[in-house]
C-alpha cells in the first residue's frame, strides 16, 4: 500500500464509464464524488484499491469506482472484506453498507469485523431507511416512523450506529455526512490513516423514502446550532457563535452556556478520540438531538493489532519454527511404514 | 498360501468390536489395535461411533462408546457387516451391541461393572449373565477386568480413580492376547505419549496391557486363539489417515499444483471441525484460517479471498450448508474458484449430529434458488479423500467455478492404511489467465472450457466490478432477456464440459451382465464387497462408484444400459436413484437405509439377490 | 352477436402497452386504462414491467417502464404476445418496445422527447421518426404531447416541471379516444386522490386527460378507432386484484375458519416486500406483522408463534429463500404449522430482481439437507393466489407440516378482475387436537393423515419440549436407529398422503390425445391459450395445470399416460421436467424460456406444434 | 402471568424425568438448579413457562425443565423467542444461550432482540468455548487462547457481552456466575420482574475444554479480592475487608483503598442501575481482572415499552379505529362493481 503510481492519480482515474444509476438529488452522490476525490490523494496505487459492498442503493458503489469492486450480497459484505484482507493485506478495502445492510441482515458480520479489528475501512450510509426496496423502515429509524411495512409507526427502538461500534470495541469510530464533501474527505482520510478497523457513519439523505431526514441535525436552519465538530484538542463548543459547551455532571453531559454569564470555557470538556476508556466515546455516541447537539468528526481512535497481520505473523512464526512446509513434509510424517517389494505373498 | 500359526485357528478376516461408556477410552484401544494390525500388515478398516456429542451419564446407554476394527489378509472395504468379537466393559455396551455379535462369536464381558445400579442403567432387570443362554449362543469370557486392574496396580503411585482408568488396556492387552499380536507398537505409543510428563501414567497402562495379555497365557479361562496372515499389501510407504485429514493433504498438495495460496475458513460443526482444525496447524505450508462468526460469513471469507487470487475453502456440515446457499449462488454467478466441503451427518435438522448419512445429495444439486448448477465430487473412503481433494481444486481453478465435495461422516472419521501418493500421478492443471494486450473482459471466455479468467486485485489494468446482479460478457450489470437466457445457458454448459476432462468411469467386474451396482460416497466398501462376492458365486454383478455427480459421466449411460437391472444403495431415500432415473429414464432400483449407520454388506447382497431371478 | 359500434372498427380484443420513462408514470396510466376496460366489462389481463430497482438517469436504457394490457370480449388469459398499440413516451421507451409492436399495429409517439441528447442516451444515431419505413410498417401517430400538455395548461397554477407531469393522461386520454372509453372513472379516481390535498394538481390532470381525447376527436391526425364488445363475464360481485394481494386476503379467510391467529414475519424483498407491507394494513383483523432483521429471523418468528399457537407465515424471493432452509428444516422435524411464500424473481444469486422467472422449484424440493419433503403449492394467476393461501392453510393446519407456496413476479403483480368468492365454495378444515385423558405425545399421529396435534403452551398438562434431534413418539431425543428410519419414512408418508386431499386434476380438453401440456404457475394463460387455440384449429391437444407440485396428484400419472407427449412449459431450464421424468419414467419434453419475460402463446404453440408429425 | 397456581410449585415441578447430559462437573448444573428453584417463586403457572434455547452444551437447557421448551436452531433462539411472546404475550419466555451460539453466530438476533425489548429473560451461559462441538475457541475467549482451532493462539479481540448489550441499548443488563446459587436466583428473579428484555450473562465453568477459565474471578483464591457485588444504593467497595472502592478521576474509573490512609468513602461511586444515561454501564462493563474488580449484579435497568406490547397496543387501535375485521369487510372494498346476471351477452 506503500507504493505511489507514477503519475499523480486524480479523481477522473476513478470514474467509471457507467452510468451512475441513484435518484436524481440523493445524497449518495455527494458521498461518492468524496471517495473519488480522497483515493488519489492516499498514495495507494489505483489497482490496489477494492471497494466492497452488500446489497441497497448505497451498495451500488462498487459499480462507480473505477477500480477493483464486489457488490456482494445483503449484508455479507464484511465477511468478504475479510477474506481480501486476509488473502492480502496489502490492498486498501473499503467497504460500503447501509443502515439495512449493516444493521438488519449484515449485524453481526459486522459486530465481528470489528472486533477483530481487520483493517477495513467501513463506511455505512444511514439514510434511516430501505431505500432500494422502496421504503420500509429501518433498523435506525426513529420509533413511530411511518413508512409501507409501519403504517401506523415503527414501535422498536433504532440502533445508535456508533453505540454498537462501540459495543463491539471498534478502534476507530468517526461521523461525517453528505452535505459536507470537506468533512467526509476529511474523515476518510484518517479512516485510511488508521491501522485498523475504522467505521465511519455518515448521515444520508434519500430524496426519495425519506426526505429531510436529516434536516433536524445539518439542514440549512439547524445546522449551525446542532452540528459539534469534534477536532482533536478543541473543547466541545457548538452554536453559531460557539458559545454552548458540553460539560459533565457526574456521568450526565450537559450543555451550557459558555462565556459571559454562562459556564466558564475551562469546564466545557475538551476532545480526545485516543482516550482508552470507553465512557468518553459512550457520552459523545450517546448525545443525540433534540436534547443534545449532533458530534461529527472522529470519536474514538485507538490502536490494537490488525486481525490480518496477526494472522500473517503466525504463519511466518510457524515457518520459522518448523521451515516453509515441503510437499514431502507434508505426506511423510513419523508414523510412516514402509512395505518392501516382494516381502509378502498373498 | 496361507501361513499357519501354531495354537491358532486361522481366519481370513476377523471383525472386533470393542464398546464401553464414554468414559473408558474405547476410541483409544480401538485406535491402538488398528495400529498393532496396519503393522503386520493386514488390510484393515475401521468404525469409530460415538455417543452424541454431550457426554450422557456414566454407564447409560446414550454414553456408550465403541469401536470396530475389521483386519484380514483379503482387501477388506468395510469394517464388517457383524462383529466376530465384542469387548463389552458394562452393562450397557452389552446391552446396545450384544445383538450384532456373529452366533458363536467371542463375548468378552468386564463383570466388575455388572452392579446392580450399572444393570439398573443399562435398562436390564436381571444380570443377563447369569442367563445361561448367553455361554451357549456366544463364546462368553467373563473378565473381572476392574479386580485385575487394581489388583496389577496395587503398587502403583497414581490414585484408584487414575487405576481404574486403565482397565482399557486390560482389555486390549488380552485382545492381542487372542490374536496374537504384539505389544511394541502399543507400549511404545504410550511411552511417547505419557512417558515425559505422566510417567506413572505409562507404567501404569504398560503394566496393565502387559497384565492382560498374561492373563490370557496363564488363566484357563479360554482356549481358543485365531490369528490372520498378513495381507498382500502393495509395496511403499504408508500411514493410517483419516477421511477429513486425507482431505486437508489433498487440497495442500494440489494447491501447490498452482500459485496460489489456500484461505480455509470455516465454523465448528461435527463431523467437520477436525478440517478446520487440522488446517490450522499447517500455516507452515502458508494456509491460513480463519474461524468465522457463522457458515455464512465462513464461505464469504472464502470467496473474498478467492476474488483477491487465493483460492478459497469452507467446509460444514448439512445445517452449515443451508445456510452457505445464498453465497453460493453469488459464487457462482460471479464464477469464482472455492471449494465447498459438505461432511454429510444424519438429518433433517439438527437430526442425528454423531451419526452417517448421505441425504445431502440433492441438496447440493439443488439448494439455490435459480438456475445454479455446481459440480459435485464425492469421496469414498478415508484414503479417496486425497484424490478427490485434489479433483475439486482441480475443476474449481480450471473452470473458475464452486465446487460442492460431499463426504460423509464415516469416511471422515474412519481410517485406513494410506499408500503415500506419487505426486505425479497427478495430473497438473493450468489456470486460466487473461489475454495480454486486451481490455479485460470478465467474462469472456476460454472457447473450449467456457471458463472465465480471473483479473486479480492488485493487478494493474484489470480493474473490474463483480457482483451478483446478471452480467453480460463486459461484466456490466444487464437486463437484457437475451443475455440473461444465453449467460444461464453458458454458465450450465460449462459445468457440462467438466465432464470431457474426467478419467474414464471403472467397473468392477464384467462390463455387462445382470445387475450393476451403482453407488457414490461411502458406501463403496460395502457395495464392492457384496458384488465381488457374488461374482464369485457366479452372478453376473458388477459395481460402479461415482466420485463425480455432476455433471453426470459421460460414459455413465451406455455403462447402466449394459446391465439388465441397475440397483443403487444409498443412505438416503434415494437421491442418485432420482437423479439417474431422471436423467436416462432408466428403472434404477433404489437400495435404502437410514438409520444413522453404515451398510452391511448383506444389505446389498440381498439386494441384488432379490433383483435376480432365480 | 356481437355489438358493432358505429365508427370503430371491431376486435375480439386488444393489446395496449404503454412505455416511457419510469418518471413518466406509466404504471398510472396502465392501471386507469385497466380499471376502465374492467367496468365496460371486458376481460382483462395485466403486465407491469419496471425497471430494476434503483432509478436509472431518465431518458436511458435501464430507465424504461412499461405496462401492457390486454382487454377482449372473450376470455382472455394471458397479456398478450405483441402488443396492437405502443404508446411511446421517449425514444427509450421505443427502443426498447418497437420490436415487439404487432405489424401494421398502432404507434403513438410523443415527438417532444426526441431530442438529441434524448436519442443519444436511448442509443440512436439518426431520428427513427425520420426513417419513412417506420410509417409504413406501423400506423405511425405522431403527436408533441410534451407541448401540448404545455398548451393545454399555460393557465394552471402549477411550475412547468409539475405541468410536465401531466402529459402521461394527455396520452391516456388519446388512447381512451381511440379505443372509445369513457373517461368518468379516471376522472373520478384523479379526483379522489388529489382534489383534496392538491386541487390544483386534480385539475390540471382532468383537464390534460380531456385534452387528448379531443385531441383524438378534433385533430386529422389519426382515423381508425377500434372497439371490443363488452365480454360475457360471470354474474357476481368483482375487484381488481394483485397477486399480491390476492395471497394476504386467502390467507386472511383461510385463519378465520381455524381459531388460530396469524403472525406474519418477513423481510423486504422484491417481489415479496408488497405481502408484507399490506398485512401491515389489516391488524384489525388481528393479524401480526413483524419487520424481522433478516430472512432467518423472519422464519424464526413464525416457527415461534407457530409454536406459540398461531400460524406463522413468512414471505421472501429466492435469496431469502435460501436463508430459511435451515429453519424449514427444524420445522419439518418439529412438525410444526407454517407457510413460506416465495415470490420467485431471475436468479442465481441476485440475478434479475425485477423480472419473472420460475427457478426456484427444485430449490423448494430439496433446498435443505436431509430428508426432509414439503408439501409445494403454486399459483397460476393472480386470482389464483387466493384458494392457493387458502389451500397452503389447510395444509399447514391439517398436516402439521410447513408448506411452501410459489408465486412469481409476473403473478404477485399482475392484476385482473376477481370475482369475490363464495366463502362457503372452500372446504373447512379441523386442526387436530391431542386425545383429552391420556398423557401428552408430542409426536403421536392420527392413524389417517398422520399428523400429530400440538400442545399449546400455556395450556395445562401438554408441557413437552420440541426440538430438531431426532425424535420418538413421545418427543424424547433418540438416536435408536430403527426409530431414526421409521420418523424418516413417517414425515415422507404424512406428506405423501396429502395427496389423497386434492380435487381431482382438470384438463382443459380432452383426457386422452397427442399432446398434453402440463404447467405450474404463472405459465397457464400461455399454456391454456395456446392449447385452446389449437383445439379449436382440431388439434388433439390438451393441457392440464398443477396446482400441488408436492406431493404430486395420484390422478397425474394416469392424465400423462393417456396421451402420446407431454410437454412441460417452463421459466426455468426445465425442473418440473425432470421431477416428473424421474417419478413416472415419462420422456416428458420440456420447452424453457429463461429471459425474464413470461412465454409468448406463440412459443408455447410452435413447441406443440413441433411434437405433432405433420 | 399474573395468575397463581393452586397448589404451590416446587422446585421438583420442574425437573423432567430426562436424564441430564452435562459432563459430570460442568457449571451447567447449577444454573439448572438455580431455575429450577426461580420458577416456582415467580407466581407464573407451570404452563406459561416456555424455555427457548438454540444449540450448545448450554442449549440443551430446556430438556431439562419440565414446562414448555423448543430447543431450535444454532444461535436463532432470539427469533423464536420473539415469535413465541408476539403470539402470546402472556407467557414467561426465558432463552438460553451460550458465547457460541449468542455472541458467534446468533450476534445480529442478540442485537435485535435486546434493541426491541421483547419482554424475553435471556441467559447466556459464558464459558469462553465451544463446549459441544469439543473446545474451539469462542468470541469470549481472551486474545491468545489455544484451543484446537486456535494452536498458536487466538489473536481477535473478544466480545464483552455486557458491552455488546449496552451498545445495543439494552434496558436490563446484569452478570452473576454459575457457583452462587443464591445470587444467581437473586438475578432470575430481577430479570422475571424487569418488563422489557432482560439480559443476564452467567460466568460458567466447562470442567471438559476450558476448566477454571474463571477462577481469576470467582476461584476461592481470587473471588473475595476479585468479586464486586453491586447492590443499588450502596457504595462500589470490594475486597474481603470491604476495603477498596471505584472512583472516578474524570471519566477513567480507579480503584483505590478506603478508608484509613485512603480515599474517603464519600468519594467512592454509589451504584444506581436505574441512571438513564449509559456512561456507567459502560464504566461498569468496562471493569475487566487484573485490572479491576468484576462486578456482579445489576448493572443496568431502564424502563421502555416491550415490542411484543406496542405490537398488542397497535392492533387494539386498529380496531378501534375500523372496527375488529370481517370476512365481509376484507374481500368488499369500495373498488367493487357487481355484474347482474344475464346484463350481457356472448
Ligand atoms: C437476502 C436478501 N434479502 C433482502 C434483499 C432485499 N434488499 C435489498 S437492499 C435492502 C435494504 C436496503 O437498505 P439499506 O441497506 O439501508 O440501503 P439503502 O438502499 O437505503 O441505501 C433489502 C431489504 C436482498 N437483496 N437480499
Ligand atoms: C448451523 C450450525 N453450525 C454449527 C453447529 C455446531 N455447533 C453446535 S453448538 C456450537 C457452539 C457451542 O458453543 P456455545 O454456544 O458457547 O455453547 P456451549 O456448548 O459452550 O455451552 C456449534 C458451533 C450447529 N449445530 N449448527
Ligand atoms: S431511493 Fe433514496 S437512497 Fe436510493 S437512490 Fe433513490 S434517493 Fe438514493
Ligand atoms: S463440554 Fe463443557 S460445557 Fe459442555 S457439558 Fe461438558 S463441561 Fe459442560
Ligand atoms: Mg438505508
Ligand atoms: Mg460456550
Amino acid at each position: 500500500m506503500s507504493t505511489t503510481a507514477e503519475e499523480p492519480l486524480t479523481k477522473k482515474d476513478f470514474v467509471t464509464a457507467n452510468d451512475v444509476r441513484w435518484c436524481p438529488g440523493c445524497g449518495d452522490y455527494a458521498i461518492l464524488n468524496s471517495l473519488q476525490r480522497t483515493f488519489p490523494e492516499l498514495g495507494v496505487p489505483k489497482e490496489n484499491f477494492v471497494v466492497v459492498s452488500g446489497i441497497g442503493c448505497s451498495s451500488r458503489f462498487p459499480y462507480y469506482m473505477n477500480t477493483y469492486g464486489f457488490h456482494t450480497i445483503h449484508g455479507r459484505g464484511p465477511a468478504v472484506a475479510t477474506g481480501v484482507k486476509v488473502a492480502n493485506p496489502d490492498l486498501s478495502v473499503w467497504l460500503v453498507t447501509g443502515d439495512g445492510d449493516g444493521l438488519s441482515i449484515g449485524g453481526n458480520h459486522l459486530l465481528h469485523i470489528l472486533r477483530r479489528n481487520v483493517n477495513v475501512n467501513i463506511l455505512l450510509f444511514n439514510n434511516r431507511i430501505y431505500g432500494l426496496t422502496k421504503g420500509q423502515y429501518s433498523p435506525t429509524s426513529p420509533v413511530g416512523t411511518r413508512t409501507k411495512s409501519t403504517p401506523m409507526g415503527s414501535v422498536d427502538n433504532p440502533i445508535n450506529p456508533l453505540l454498537f461500534a462501540l459495543g463491539a470495541e471498534a478502534t476507530f469510530i468517526a461521523r461525517t455526512y453528505d452535505t459536507n464533501v470537506k468533512h467526509m474527505t476529511a474523515t476518510f482520510k484518517a479512516a485510511h490513516a488508521h491501522q485498523g478497523v475504522s467505521f465511519v457513519e455518515i448521515l444520508q439523505n434519500c430524496v426519495i423514502f425519506n426526505d429531510k431526514t436529516w434536516n433536524p441535525v445539518y439542514g440549512r436552519q439547524t445546522r449551525d446550532d446542532q452540528l459539534l465538530f469534534l477536532e482533536p484538542g478543541q473543547p466541545l463548543l457548538f452554536g453559531k457563535d460557539k458559545d454552548r459547551g458540553v460539560c459533565l455532571n457526574g456521568l450526565v453531559p450537559e450543555t451550557r452556556h459558555i462565556g459571559a454569564g454562562g459556564t466558564d470555557i475551562s469546564e466545557v470538556l475538551v476532545h480526545d478520540p485516543d482516550l482508552p476508556s470507553g465512557l468518553y466515546t459512550q457520552m459523545l455516541a450517546q448525545m443525540t438531538y433534540p436534547e443534545y447537539p449532533t458530534p461529527v468528526g472522529i470519536f474514538r481512535r485507538i490502536e490494537r493489532p490488525s486481525y490480518e497481520s496477526e494472522v500473517s505473523n503466525q504463519i511466518e512464526s510457524a515457518r520459522d519454527q518448523f521451515g516453509s512446509g515441503t510437499v514431502e513434509s507434508l505426506l511423510y510424517t513419523d508414523d510412516c511404514w514402509t512395505v518392501e517389494e516382494g516381502e509378502f505373498d498373498g | 498360501m496361507t501361513q499357519v500359526t501354531p495354537g491358532f485357528e486361522e481366519r481370513q478376516s476377523i471383525v472386533v468390536r470393542f464398546a464401553g461408556d464414554s468414559g473408558d477410552g474405547m476410541q483409544t484401544v480401538g485406535e491402538r489395535f488398528t495400529d498393532s494390525s496396519v503393522m503386520v500388515p493386514n488390510a484393515i478398516a475401521t468404525f469409530p461411533d460415538f455417543p452424541a456429542e454431550i457426554r450422557a451419564p456414566a454407564g447409560t446407554i446414550p454414553g456408550v462408546s465403541a469401536f470396530q476394527v475389521h483386519f484380514g489378509s483379503r482387501e477388506i472395504l468395510t469394517p464388517g457387516d457383524e462383529p466376530d468379537a465384542l469387548i463389552a466393559m458394562n452393562p450397557a455396551a452389552l446391552k446396545v451391541h450384544l445383538d450384532d455379535l456373529t452366533q458363536g462369536g467371542l463375548l468378552v464381558v468386564n463383570t466388575g461393572t455388572f452392579t446392580p445400579e450399572n444393570l439398573k442403567m443399562a435398562g436390564y432387570e436381571t444380570n443377563p449373565l447369569d442367563d445361561p443362554d448367553l455361554s451357549k449362543r456366544y463364546e462368553l469370557v467373563p473378565i473381572n477386568i476392574t479386580e485385575l486392574t487394581k489388583e496389577t496396580l496395587k503398587e502403583s503411585p497414581l490414585k484408584t480413580r487414575d487405576r481404574l482408568r486403565c482397565k482399557n488396556f486390560f482389555a486390549l492387552g488380552f485382545t492381542y492376547w487372542v490374536y496374537g499380536r504384539p505389544l511394541e507398537g502399543t507400549t511404545k505409543f504410550i511411552s511417547e505419549k505419557w512417558s515425559k510428563k505422566l510417567p506413572d501414567v505409562a507404567n501404569a497402562n504398560v503394566q496393565v496391557l502387559k497384565a492382560g495379555y498374561f492373563f490370557g497365557e496363564t488363566s484357563e479361562i479360554h482356549r481358543n486363539r485365531y490369528s490372520v496372515t498378513k495381507a498382500a499389501v502393495k509395496p511403499g510407504t504408508y500411514r493410517k489417515i483419516s477421511g477429513n485429514e486425507a482431505l486437508v493433504l489433498g487440497f495442500v498438495a494440489a494447491a501447490r499444483q498452482t500459485t496460489k495460496e489456500l484461505v480455509y475458513s470455516g465454523y465448528p460443526i461435527t463431523p467437520a471441525s477436525s478440517i478446520l482444525e487440522m488446517v490450522s496447524t499447517y500455516k507452515h505450508f502458508g494456509i491460513k484460517s480463519v474461524q468465522a462468526e457463522d457458515e455464512i460469513a465462513a464461505i464469504g471469507v472464502a470467496v473474498g479471498a478467492s476474488f483477491a487470487g487465493a483460492i478459497g475453502i469452507t467446509g460444514t456440515s448439512g445445517p452449515g450448508m443451508c445456510l452457505k446457499s445464498e453465497f453460493m449462488g453469488l459464487a457462482i454467478s460471479t464464477e469464482l474458484p472455492l471449494v465447498i466441503v459438505n461432511v454429510q451427518r444424519g438429518g433433517p435438522s439438527t437430526g442425528l449430529p454423531t451419526k452417517t448419512e448421505q441425504s445431502d445429495l440433492l441438496q447440493a444439486m439443488f439448494g439455490r434458488h435459480g438456475e445454479s448448477p455446481v459440480p459435485i465430487v464425492a469421496a469414498m473412503s478415508p484414503c479417496d479423500c486425497f484424490p478427490v481433494a485434489y479433483e475439486a481444486l482441480r475443476i474449481a481453478v480450471t473452470y473458475n467455478t464452486p465446487v460442492i465435495v460431499l463426504s460423509d461422516l464415516y469416511v471422515a472419521n474412519g481410517a485406513e492404511p494410506w499408500r503415500l501418493p506419487d505426486l505425479d500421478e497427478f495430473e497438473k492443471f493450468p489456470i486460466p489467465v487473461p489475454p495480454a494486450g486486451e481490455p479485460y473482459q470478465p467474462f469472456a471466455r476460454d472457447p473450449e472450457t467456457l471458463a472465465r479468467a480471473l483479473g486479480i486485485p492488485g493487478t494493474p489494468g484489470f480493474e473490474h466490478r463483480l457482483g451478483g446482479l446478471e452480467k453480460n460478457t463486459k461484466g456490466e450489470v444487464c437486463y437484457e432477456p437475451a443475455n440473461h437466457e444465453q449467460m444461464t445457458e453458458l454458465r450450465a454448459e460449462k459445468i457440462n464440459r467438466i465432464a470431457n476432462s474426467y478419467a474414464p468411469l471403472i467397473v468392477n467386474g464384467d462390463p455387462e451382465g445382470d445387475v450393476l451396482v451403482l453407488g457414490w460416497g461411502g458406501t463403496y466398501g460395502a457395495i464392492t464387497s457384496a458384488s465381488k462376492t457374488l461374482r464369485a458365486e457366479g452372478y453376473k454383478v458388477s459395481s460402479c462408484h461415482l466420485r463425480h455427480l455432476n455433471p453426470l459421466p459421460n460414459d455413465l449411460e451406455a455403462t447402466l444400459r449394459s446391465f439388465k437391472d441397475v440397483l443403487i444403495p444409498e443412505l438416503n431415500s434415494g437421491q442418485l436413484a432420482m437423479l439417474i432415473r431422471s436423467k436416462y429414464l432408466i428403472d434404477a432400483k433404489s437400495l435404502t437405509k437410514m438409520m444413522g449407520r453404515p451398510f452391511r454388506i448383506a444389505d446389498i447382497r440381498d439386494a441384488i439377490l432379490n433383483l435376480i431371478p432365480s
